[in-house]
């Protein structure tokens, strides 16, 4: 497998899942790169962010020394409230993940199967386990999209036939931001819908462990 | 700009489908949203099933939805009242079904369905006849019945104060079921009496967040049931 | 038996009835003539009145002209809120009572069993059937009182050895005030724990249908 | 006059017993009630369980009081952070158990520990390591496990403004857990940076009423754990 330096960078594959989500939706970022996505969101757009330690209306990080420790995100680092924001305690927040309330939620992966299976919360062995809200978001958001490289650092696909990290949710995968490819998660498996430029198809089949075709022809539903 | 606003009931409401289930806001005359009531007797769809924790007085809101014909169905807690007898009318004659909830777990069954809990264990009207025929378990000794998620197609909803993204506050005893209602339903349409800039009511007292509420209806003076009742009015 | 004109008026049941309310109570009253005690709470006691449709800290009805038919209690009637008074949807408010955070409830009867069974929701036959809070009361609330005469207009007993009239809750109440008693429900049937002035135990017991006992050695619980 | 306000954390916290289950409000340093995790310290009450999202940071406030060794058992979603190895070294020489639950899971589970709700069911975890071994029950031809409500002896929480009825409102995002743990537990102890006279909150914004609270210390300027852990402090 060759690892030459094909692909988008962190802040590109961002960018390229903002520009799929629609006006008006009910976002919940996870913590770590898809938060990037924040920051791409194009002009003209407006997006509602979820932090499901209970605020809707998530802004931007404050400026130096403007943060409240008490005004912060999942991910525990310190976020601003937009005008229409509204705070509330975690079980309105989780009834709004559980019930099906948001309409998106992009999250980070170890491993994505080619049934939608999602690994993203325990690597195994000892170390502490630790879940969060991961589970609720997969099981409840009405779309769970992934943005993950599509390989590891070591060159090891991370689009698998089948998760071999305990899973986060079963078949609960729509779609998948790569530095590669957009992917989404079809009735056979992988789906190629979009492509970087300069990759090809057989570029990315070649890092895919699980069944891939190109899906192209088809329309992209953005 | 996100912005939830609509012109007016008619507007609102112009895809309520015959045969929907319909979350209806208010305790007695407290938040009853009479004006969206209303649009929904203008409508014309009918065969509908409604929630609502009573069935209206008098001959306006909620008791001129029924008498209308338009009601196949209530799911309430107390459909009585002191000064209507369009309900009980139809119920006698057979004209209209009733699902009898005890208050609390009709508003512990619309927080589930909003809240994606399909179904939870209450000790409510254990050893009475309301828990009949029903799934029984014990948790600590106690026996308990299992109830179900309530959702909706729709939830009318009456506000003090809306934003245009559909952040909600209530007045007083006009909260009730409304909050609940808004969760469960596909579609909340909210009539406000004030509807504010968007910043306009401070997050930390925001009742019902904006993700719950789709449509915003501004009834800068909504009429109060008692007052039509007292007046013998009657809709249409 | 005999209709003499014996026993305590309304106004006086609910002023006994007020008497055993404890300072600092969470109460529910049910509507009718329960609400009544709300008026006779003694001089520096405070009672913190909870409206099962969404208020704690329940005050008087206003005065005339003064109300808002947005703020009432359960029985649909105009009220006012007390300072450090909170509104609160039903789902919270149904917490409140389910969950057992309610120190008393006072509700009205059709009939009472001498196992504590209470029938106050439904007089069977072709009667809207209608039950409102009764049932969550009456499984959730810590103390369970009734306030009734202790027979119907009819000099029938109310207070009996097993209900007739469709079940509110199995063995909830715990107390009994009527015109002519205090009366608890113990585990041999009702005691008589205090009575009207005037009355004896023979009176109350041939006014009563199940077993009952004199338990007026033992000391009243206040 | 009601008036539920005590001296000090100290007396807030006189009859916790040994064994006792401690649910803590907060999410990372949000909301978490420093001042009286440090009081509970003091007490030296041990075998505690304790209910929280988190395990602290630092050696300050919730790791401290791991690290002290009174806690036996954990019961939360995300017992890592970026600058605290403590819960981590006890938890690999198994000197603390840990109860992992998913966080909208261990969200309503204290809810319905608090509403007397002793069992519902959810579709989260279905199908993951964390459902094995658990009832699953279909509805609408989904999967679903059952979940247990909790309950706890105390709960420790921190709020923005508290009357002495015990009325609270929260400061942004460290509300979260605390209004459910304030429900669940027998007796709930609120940290209250400023305390209103009787009537000085808005009925209309009271977030926690003061039925679910039993007593309430004024703490003026609580610490942040963040800049506590900055400054190198441990506790005690």
């Amino acid at each position: 497998m060759t690892s030459a330096p094909i692909g988008l960078s962190r802040d590109q594959m961002a960018a390229r899942a903002a520009q799929d989500i629609a006006h008006g939706s009910y976002v919940n970022l996870g913590i770590g790169m898809p938060e990037m996505i924040a920051q791409f969101i194009p002009e003209g757009i407006e997006v509602i962010l979820h932090t499901e330690n209970g605020l809707l209306g998530m802004g931007p990080s404050p400026a130096d020394g403007d943060g409240d420790p008490e005004l912060i995100n999942a991910g525990k680092r310190q976020v601003t409230a937009l005008p229409g924001a509204s705070y509330f305690h975690h079980a309105d927040s989780f009834a709004m993940i559980r019930g099906g309330h948001l309409d998106l939620c992009v999250l980070g992966a170890l491993e994505v199967a080619a049934n939608g299976d999602l690994a993203n919360w325990s690597t195994g062995g000892d170390s502490i386990p630790a879940v969060g809200g991961a589970m609720d978001l997969v099981s409840g958001v009405k779309a769970v999209y992934v943005m993950t490289s599509h390989c590891t650092r070591d060159g090891i696909p991370k689009l698998v036939e089948s998760c071999t990290y305990p899973l986060t949710g079963v078949g609960v995968v729509d779609r998948i931001y790569t530095d590669l490819a957009v992917v989404e998660v079809g009735s056979d498996g992988f789906e190629v819908v979009d492509l970087t430029e300069g990759v090809t198809f057989d570029e990315v089949a070649a890092r895919t462990d699980g069944p891939i075709r190109d899906a192209r022809s088809t329309e992209v539903e953005r | 700009m996100i912005d939830k606003r609509v012109a007016d009931p008619a507007a609102a409401l112009h895809d309520v489908a015959d045969g929907a289930t319909v979350m209806i806001g208010g305790f007695g005359e407290a938040g009853s949203p009479i004006e969206l009531i209303h649009a929904l007797i203008d409508h014309g769809a009918s065969g509908l099933t409604v929630v609502n924790n009573n069935t209206g007085s008098g001959e306006v809101g909620l008791a001129a939805l029924i008498r209308a014909g338009r009601v196949a169905r209530m799911i309430c807690s107390y459909p009585r009242s002191a000064n209507s007898t369009v309900f009980p009318e139809l119920y006698r004659s057979e004209r209209i079904e009733l699902e009898l909830v005890p208050q609390g777990t009709l508003a512990e069954r619309i927080r589930a369905g909003g809240a994606g809990i399909p179904g939870f264990y209450t000790p409510t009207a254990v050893g009475t006849d309301l828990a009949e025929g029903r799934e029984h378990r014990e948790f600590d000794g106690r026996n308990h019945v299992l109830e179900y998620a309530l959702t909706a197609d729709l939830a009318l909803v009456k506000a003090r104060r809306a934003d245009p993204h559909g952040n909600l506050v209530y007045n007083m005893t006009a909260r009730n079921f409304s909050p609940l209602m808004a969760m469960a339903a596909a579609t909340t349409v909210v009539q406000a009496s004030e509807v504010a800039a968007n910043g306009g009511i401070d997050p930390e007292a925001v009742v019902t967040p904006g993700i719950f509420v789709d449509r915003v209806v501004h009834i800068a003076s909504p009429a109060h049931e008692s007052d039509l009742v007292r007046r013998g009015i009657t809709y249409p």
